[in-house]
């Protein structure tokens, strides 16, 4: 594959050969993967090998948003309805798309586009427009770094969960942005609660995020999901019990980071009108929730990986009999995966409709008195734990004491490993 | 005999007692270092105190025990007559003698060999006692080594040695017995002090109220700890520079001690009156080091390696190997004699290496004036009863097994040092002594100044013993006096602390109801310390305290040099007399103290006996007391004490010295042994028996003789009026001198001073001038002109940050433009 | 620089550097200070893109972390508090604008010089030492792929392996960055207690009500 | 990479530090000036990494940035709460007014 170019358009699946892979290192590369599509355009001689992978990354792109991420949006919200209904003992959308009202998320996207697009005169036009990009983009750019299968990853960061936060973390400015430029006061409040909400949750979630991370020592979450391959024991929930307390941590600490009730404060209809976007309406008002739901399928993805053993089934001879079956493997990996984080996402729907919403200050509170603290723990502990488990079974090449080389042997191998090809 | 074997000995059993030594000084850093972590109320420094000296005491048994076993030494010397005092159940020793000749002639034979480790002589030695194999080592081996070198001044090398033989290991167990019993006794005694505020009675403030001050318990545990290593150390030091440092801290010890309460100003002349008492002694003592210096060019007792050739011990210079004083013709030189028991012999010029014989006296009576000081005899006695002012325990620490010890066990170990005349004065002294304490004790009221008044003429005892050849009489005495003396003074404490501190005996009386186990401790001390017994033999053993023997020992000795030399008669009577008038003031203490109708009832309801942790070490103590001379001169003690015996002593000599003084020896004691007995034992009986009309029974009325002899009653009361004396000797004198240095320096002196003050003063008003013109207008100007600049800089400090930035930027610009135009690309 | 191939990477190069460069120049121009950072947001959300074109994922990832997400936060929480009445505008004199304008222009004309007249490839060459601008190697973890995670980390903890592994045991080796590091996360901490410590709330002086 | 040179970084990091003294000098806002430093800063970091890229530098130059991206947050951090005083003292964020020292 032709080299050299921009770092961007250019590690479309580098995962040829994982650390922890035990199944596919010689895997035949699927058709539909990303790398093969880019060699299929270098097959013609007259497109660049550049200009291959862009097209092969923007076509990637595209495939997943309408073939993934609107619809999940769509189904996500239908989801929520009908879910709402039988929470509340109501039937849900019953009549649009037959009886089951499974076509309710399109009807209401059609009636948002026909929705006038309103500004308010006091509103910071061009910021006002803004805000609802930034915060679309920033829920479905992190997308970019999320592997829905086995190598079925836009880009393969080495620095992928820390870029998955990083880009996840933007969204608060479109919702501070907007809540700001809408000249209204009960906008400027839920901008200002999402902010501080937004602001202290972040610590958590990144924190407990790194629980699992250490067990797994890459922040690849392709490496992450292949490390937990074979039996469900080696997912990172069942890993050490610091991990499994983790898991619960961060879903809460999630379920606030993408304002779900009940911390939906910067929404809180009931106090204040309609929150961060109370000017806003039709398109621009459904790219906020669009946001939202991809934040929380986001959210939700990055919970299977880390924890649930992301696109592996759980039980070890299934997942070698996917891993042999190639492209159709990673196929059903991947709906397995969107199984686990829909699963999670209804989890979330459940708890909305579940929780009565609780005060602003009760909110901060709980992240910075409970959930910071609780996080900080278990990611010592998760530091802790080999140590101790080694020390508790010194066995072969390990280390028999707490204090003896500087970092784990993780690191001298990876040192070795990378430093070879320099 | 293998010198190896000997040197494995002598190692292990240094290696003991040196620990048995250290321990105590590490109790000492603990408890000063710690004392003040630790609150007013832990009783830790206590523990760590008596866990140090007892763990003193263990290892010294256990040296003792490994002696033992390694050694040739018996308890009983039965062996070789035993037959006889079976026989003889009812008539003492009379018979004993023809075997205690044989015995003390085999001493005689190998104490030549006593002092160094020549091995065949030895072998000689046990070949002619048929029933001991011949591997052990004889009892009477002395062993001597260095732990390290301090300083070598040429030839003269001052390093830390020991010098062990069955005397230092007995010394050993007898003070950390004691000490360890005193200082469990302490526990109790002290146990007042345990608070943040105690009330000092007898220390009175400026405005007449007492003196408030925290306690000291744990001050007090840390001197007692320094005090026990102090004495160890003198018993274990090898070489006389060594005895002399631990002598000084033994002295230090003390005074502290005495002047415990600081805040008494009867305290502090007490501490100051014994110091300095025992500087004038030491002053004798510092000469006899130089002279020790000076002519012997080494402070070891035995031979030593000095960097490859042996250097003789002071012992075998003097006396060399069979004892002997030897003399030269003129009688004006001692000549000395090396490590291989030939005279020394010049190599310039082949003449004997000798020394002065006056040199040597001086020597001997400088060594011996330290040990006067020390253990108070006659012209620095005055000490010993003021240093009652100390608390009880220290009063027996140091009246039984440590300071006063000291002083007889130096005139001991030094013994070989003395030439004649020396003796003769020791003994001279030591009679006075005797006599004058004892009479002084007849009249005091004060129960522990009794005491006090009878340690001394006790080792006043001792010295004449010494004096008279008598020298393991002496330290016999010496070991048992220090039982007894310290059950005393702890059962006197305990009276004390029951009678809440009240010492005036008139006060008391009838407490036997009261404290009875106290009571009784102080019988069998008293018992002891006036040597009675019964006069014949029950089982083959004589029933008699610990007292009797050693006493009667002395007794003996005095006797048999009377018979030597009649001019020196004074010599054995003052002594038997004494122990009457021993056992009159002893019983009468007794019976003041504990018999009859208590004289202050109000003090008496009051009365309580106390705690165990008092009565207890009293219980032990007063078991040693009554049994540790069991079977007397054959019993285990003595025999330790004979094994360590200095040459030639055993023998006796016919004309010693330039005065041809007869010195008895063991088989001229043993044939006056048993009538010295019976007259002793006479004396005592008779002085029991006056005590107890005159205060037992009161049949005689005291205060009526008192009436009669008033003049020699206040004379006695007065201490024979020593201390006047002594005031008007030395310390009057001194006031007066030292007002005219007074005067001297007020005048001419502070003058002077003044003088130079003013002149200083004058110049520095001249130098302020000079820099209010100068300097001041330097600076003044200066500062101005500083000022003036920064104000018109202050301009430019606009208060704008963006213009800051804009300067920045152009700053970084121009200098850019600079370093283009000056360093072209 | 000579003829340039127009490749994606190029292209995407230029999209992200006119996007940096213009959202600094509507930090200059705006007025307002919450669009001032907003066009701050783009232009160093931009300048991560940059690194990342430059191999510098951690680095890229960091600046979005730290500065877009961390930074620009406090700023406009500091806007928001800060300002009074709606779109507070504080005008500076045009004078001023027009100095700060030829300033500014002068240090740019100075750096651009600068630029120009260094020969940078000599540079290159002078240290003697070819950085791999273009490796092939396919390998996982190749830090020309930008993958820099782990040396960054290694270094932050004092382990230079891209220098050392070649070494033999006996030669020194290069020391990394563990007491900056140490003394950073210090630095930080002090920050955390000191900008509380000052931002905790007090009473205004002299309030207006 | 082939055909964008190292310049170009060069005068885009140039470009960022002018903007940012630019807004020094001319934002009479404090937070404005603040946004002036993380520009410069910025611009600097720019110049690390294109450094560590195109020259011998190597990681070093990365690591440097990553030290001025964490100092700079924490500089923000600093300047924002003096900034809250200031404006507590002031009732304004205006620098300007800000000049009680001046000489």
């Amino acid at each position: 594959m032709a080299v050299g170019s921009s770092g961007f358009s250019f590690r479309i699946n580098t995962v040829t050969h994982p650390v922890g892979d035990k199944t596919g290192r010689f895997m035949i590369m699927p058709l539909l993967a990303a790398g093969g599509l880019a060699g299929y355009f270098e097959s013609f001689g007259f497109i660049s090998p550049t200009w291959g992978s862009i097209i092969a990354a923007f076509i990637h792109v595209n495939l997943l948003l309408l073939l993934v991420f609107a619809p999940s949006a769509l189904g996500f919200i239908w989801l929520e309805r009908k879910v709402s209904g039988r929470i509340q003992d109501r039937l849900g959308p019953t009549r649009v798309g037959g009886r089951f009202g499974w076509l309710q998320g399109i009807a209401d996207g059609a009636k948002l586009i026909q929705k006038e697009d309103l500004i308010p005169a006091a509103a910071d036009a061009m910021l006002f427009r803004m805000a609802p990009y930034i915060a679309c983009i920033a829920a479905f750019g992190a997308f970019m770094v999320l592997p829905f299968s086995n190598d079925w990853v836009a880009v393969s960061l080495d620095v992928g969960l820390f870029m998955l936060f990083a880009i996840l973390s933007l969204e608060v400015l479109g919702i501070i942005l907007a809540g700001y430029s809408s000249g209204s006061k009960w906008s400027l409040y839920g901008g200002m609660r999402e902010a501080a909400q937004m602001v202290s949750y972040e610590i958590p979630l990144s924190i407990c995020g790194l629980v699992p991370i250490i067990s797994a020592g890459t922040l690849n979450l392709s490496e992450v999901g292949q490390l937990q391959s074979g039996w469900f024991f080696n997912w990172f929930l069942f890993h050490d019990p610091f991990t499994f307390v983790a898991f619960f941590v961060y879903f809460t600490v999630a379920t606030a980071g993408c304002k779900r009730a009940p911390f939906d404060l910067a929404e809180a209809e009931s106090e204040l009108v309609g929150g961060f976007h109370t000017e806003y309406s039709g398109m621009r008002w459904s790219f906020f929730f669009m946001a939202e739901y991809g934040a929380m399928f986001l959210v939700s993805g990055v919970a299977a990986i880390l924890f649930l053993g992301a696109w592996n089934t759980g039980i070890g001879p299934v997942d070698e009999l996917l891993g042999s079956l190639g492209w159709l493997g990673q196929l059903v990996g991947m709906f397995i995966f969107i199984l686990k984080a829909s699963f999670l996402v209804f989890v979330q729907i459940w708890v909305r409709w579940t929780f009565p919403r609780i005060r602003i200050d009760q909110v901060m509170t709980t992240c910075l008195k409970y959930l910071i603290p609780m996080s900080c723990t278990l990611f010592l502990g998760a530091v802790f734990w080999p140590l101790v488990l080694a020390m508790m079974t010194a066995g072969e090449n390990q280390r028999t004491h707490l204090w003896g080389e500087p970092l784990g042997e993780r690191v001298s191998v990876q040192a070795d490993q990378w430093g070879s090809d320099r | 005999m293998p010198p190896e074997a000997i040197q494995e000995l002598g190692d292990s059993l240094s290696k003991l007692l040196a620990c048995a030594c250290i321990l105590p000084l590490l109790g000492f850093m603990i408890e000063v270092f710690a004392g003040y972590w630790s609150d007013r109320f832990s009783k830790t420094a206590a523990y760590i105190a008596v866990a140090c000296i007892g763990i003193g005491f263990l290892c010294s048994v256990t040296a003792f025990c490994q002696w033992k076993s390694a050694t040739d030494f018996q308890f009983v010397t039965e062996a070789h007559h035993g037959e006889h005092d079976a026989g003889h159940d009812d008539s003492g020793h009379h018979d004993g003698d023809a075997d205690h000749k044989e015995d003390h002639e085999h001493h005689a034979g190998n104490e030549g060999h006593g002092h160094d480790h020549d091995a065949d002589g030895h072998e000689e030695s046990h070949a002619d006692d048929g029933d001991e194999e011949v591997a052990l080592i004889p009892h009477e081996t002395a062993f001597s080594g260095s732990f390290y070198t301090l300083v070598k001044f040429g030839s003269l090398q001052v390093s830390v040695d020991y010098y062990i033989d069955s005397l230092t290991l007995l010394m050993y167990m007898m003070v950390t017995l004691i000490a360890t019993c005193i200082h469990v006794f302490a526990i109790g005694y002290m146990s007042d002090e345990l608070t943040e505020e105690y009330v000092d009675h007898n220390a009175h403030t400026a405005d007449g109220k007492h003196v408030h001050r925290p306690g000291r318990f744990y001050r007090f545990f840390s001197y007692m700890s320094l005090f026990c290593f102090s004495m160890l150390g003198l018993v274990l030091a090898g070489n006389i520079f060594l005895v002399f440092i631990f002598w000084e801290l033994v002295g230090i010890c003390s005074y502290l001690l005495i002047g415990f309460y600081v805040e008494r100003k009867s305290a502090n002349v007490a501490a100051n009156k014994a110091f300095i008492m025992n500087r004038i002694g030491d002053f004798g003592f510092l000469i006899g080091l130089m002279i020790i210096w000076t002519w012997f060019g080494t402070f070891n007792f035995a031979g030593t390696e000095v960097d490859g050739h042996q250097v003789p011990g002071l012992f075998e210079m003097v006396r060399g190997h069979d004892g002997e004083l030897t003399i030269s013709d003129d009688g004006s030189q001692v000549l000395l004699s090396g490590s291989d028991g030939e005279l020394l012999v010049d190599p310039e010029t082949d003449q004997p290496v000798g020394i002065p014989y006056v040199l040597m006296v001086t020597l001997g009576l400088g060594i011996f004036a330290g040990s006067v000081g020390k253990s108070a005899q006659f012209p620095l006695q005055t000490w010993l009863p003021d240093a009652m002012e100390g608390p009880t325990p220290v009063s027996a620490l140091v009246h039984s097994a440590t300071m006063v010890a000291a002083g007889v066990y130096l005139a001991g170990r030094f013994y070989p040092m003395f030439v004649p005349e020396v003796l003769l004065t020791i003994a001279y002294i030591g009679c006075i002594t005797l006599f004058l304490a004892a009479t002084i004790a007849v009249v005091a009221t004060d129960i522990k100044r009794v005491l006090a008044y009878s340690t001394i003429s006790q080792l006043g005892y001792m010295m004449l013993a010494i004096g008279v050849a008598g020298w393991a009489a002496g330290l016999f005495h010496l070991i048992t006096h220090a039982f007894f003396k310290s059950l005393m003074f702890l059962s006197s404490g305990s009276v004390i602390v029951g009678c809440h501190h009240e010492q005036e005996m008139p006060r008391m009386g009838g407490l036997l109801k009261k404290m009875p186990i106290t009571a009784i401790a102080m019988l069998v001390g008293v018992v002891a310390i006036s040597g009675l017994a019964i006069p014949f033999t029950i089982f083959g053993w004589k029933f008699a305290f610990s007292g009797y023997h050693s006493k009667d020992a002395i007794v003996a000795t005095s006797l048999a040099f009377m018979n030597g030399n009649p001019t020196h008669l004074l010599l054995f009577f003052v002594p038997l007399i004494t122990a009457g008038i021993t056992a009159f003031y002893m019983f009468r203490l007794w019976f003041y103290t504990f018999w009859g109708q208590p004289r202050d009832q109000e003090m008496h309801d009051h009365v309580h006996e106390s705690p165990w942790v008092m009565t207890g070490p009293l219980i032990v103590l007063s078991l040693f007391a009554a049994l540790c001379a069991m079977w007397g001169e054959q019993g285990p003690l003595y025999n330790m004490i004979v094994g360590s015996e200095p040459v030639g002593v055993a023998a006796g000599v016919e004309a010693a010295g330039n005065n041809g003084l007869f010195l008895p020896g063991h088989e001229d004691i043993h044939k006056v042994h048993s009538q010295a007995g019976y007259f002793a034992l006479l004396a005592a009986v008779t002085g029991m028996v006056l005590a107890y009309l005159l205060y037992g029974a009161r049949i005689i009325d005291p205060g009526e003789i008192k009436r009669q002899f008033s003049g020699v009653h206040h004379f006695l009361v007065e201490k024979w009026q020593f201390d006047t004396l002594y005031d008007a000797m030395f310390v009057r004198p001194a006031h007066v001198v030292a007002s005219w240095f007074a005067e001297f320096d007020k005048k001419y002196i502070d003058g002077f001073l003044h003088g130079c003050c003013k002149v200083v003063i004058d110049i520095s008003h001249w130098d302020r001038k000079f820099d209010e013109a100068v300097i001041d207008r330097f600076v003044n100007i200066l500062g101005e002109a500083t000022f003036a600049t920064g104000r018109s800089l202050s301009v430019f400090q606009t208060g704008r940050l963006r213009q800051y930035i804009m300067f920045i930027a152009v700053g970084v610009l121009t200098l850019f433009v600079l370093l283009f135009t000056l360093y072209p690309v | 620089m000579g003829v340039r191939p127009m490749t994606g990477g190029v292209i995407l190069f230029y999209v992200f550097a006119a996007i940096t460069c213009l959202g600094a120049i509507g930090v200059v121009l705006s007025q307002n200070v919450v669009r001032m950072a907003f066009w701050l947001i783009v232009s160093l959300g931009s300048s991560a893109g940059l690194f990342f074109m430059l191999h510098a994922d951690f680095v890229g990832a960091l600046q979005l972390m730290v500065y877009v997400g961390g930074t620009l936060v406090l700023l406009i929480f500091g806007v928001m508090l800060t300002t009074t009445g709606q779109y507070m505008k504080i005008q500076s004199s045009p004078g001023e604008g027009v100095l700060a304008g030829a300033v500014g222009f002068l240090v740019f004309s100075m750096l651009f010089a600068s630029v120009i007249q260094v020969d940078w490839s000599n540079t290159t060459t002078k240290i003697g030492i070819t950085v791999p601008m273009d490796d092939t190697t396919e390998t996982y973890n190749a830090t020309g792929m930008g993958n820099t995670a782990r040396p960054l980390g290694l270094s932050l903890l004092g382990l230079r392996p891209d220098k050392d592994l070649g070494k033999d045991a006996g030669s020194s080796l290069s020391t990394g960055y563990l007491l900056p590091f140490e003394i950073a996360s210090i630095h930080l901490l002090v920050v955390l207690i000191g900008a509380s410590y000052l931002a905790r709330a007090k009473r205004r002086a002299g309030s207006v009500d | 990479m082939p055909g964008v040179e190292l310049e170009m970084f060069l005068f885009i990091g140039a470009v960022l530090f002018v903007c940012g003294v630019l807004c020094m000098t001319t934002k009479r806002n404090g937070i404005g000036i603040l946004m002036g430093v993380e520009l410069v800063l910025n611009g600097a970091n720019i110049n690390f990494i294109a450094f560590s890229r195109y020259t011998a530098l190597g990681l070093d130059g990365q690591v440097f940035s990553l030290f001025v991206i964490v100092l700079a947050a924490a500089e923000a951090a600093v300047a924002l709460a003096i900034a809250l005083n200031y404006y507590n003292n002031h009732l304004s964020i205006d620098v300007d007014r800000g000049d009680e020292l001046k000489g």
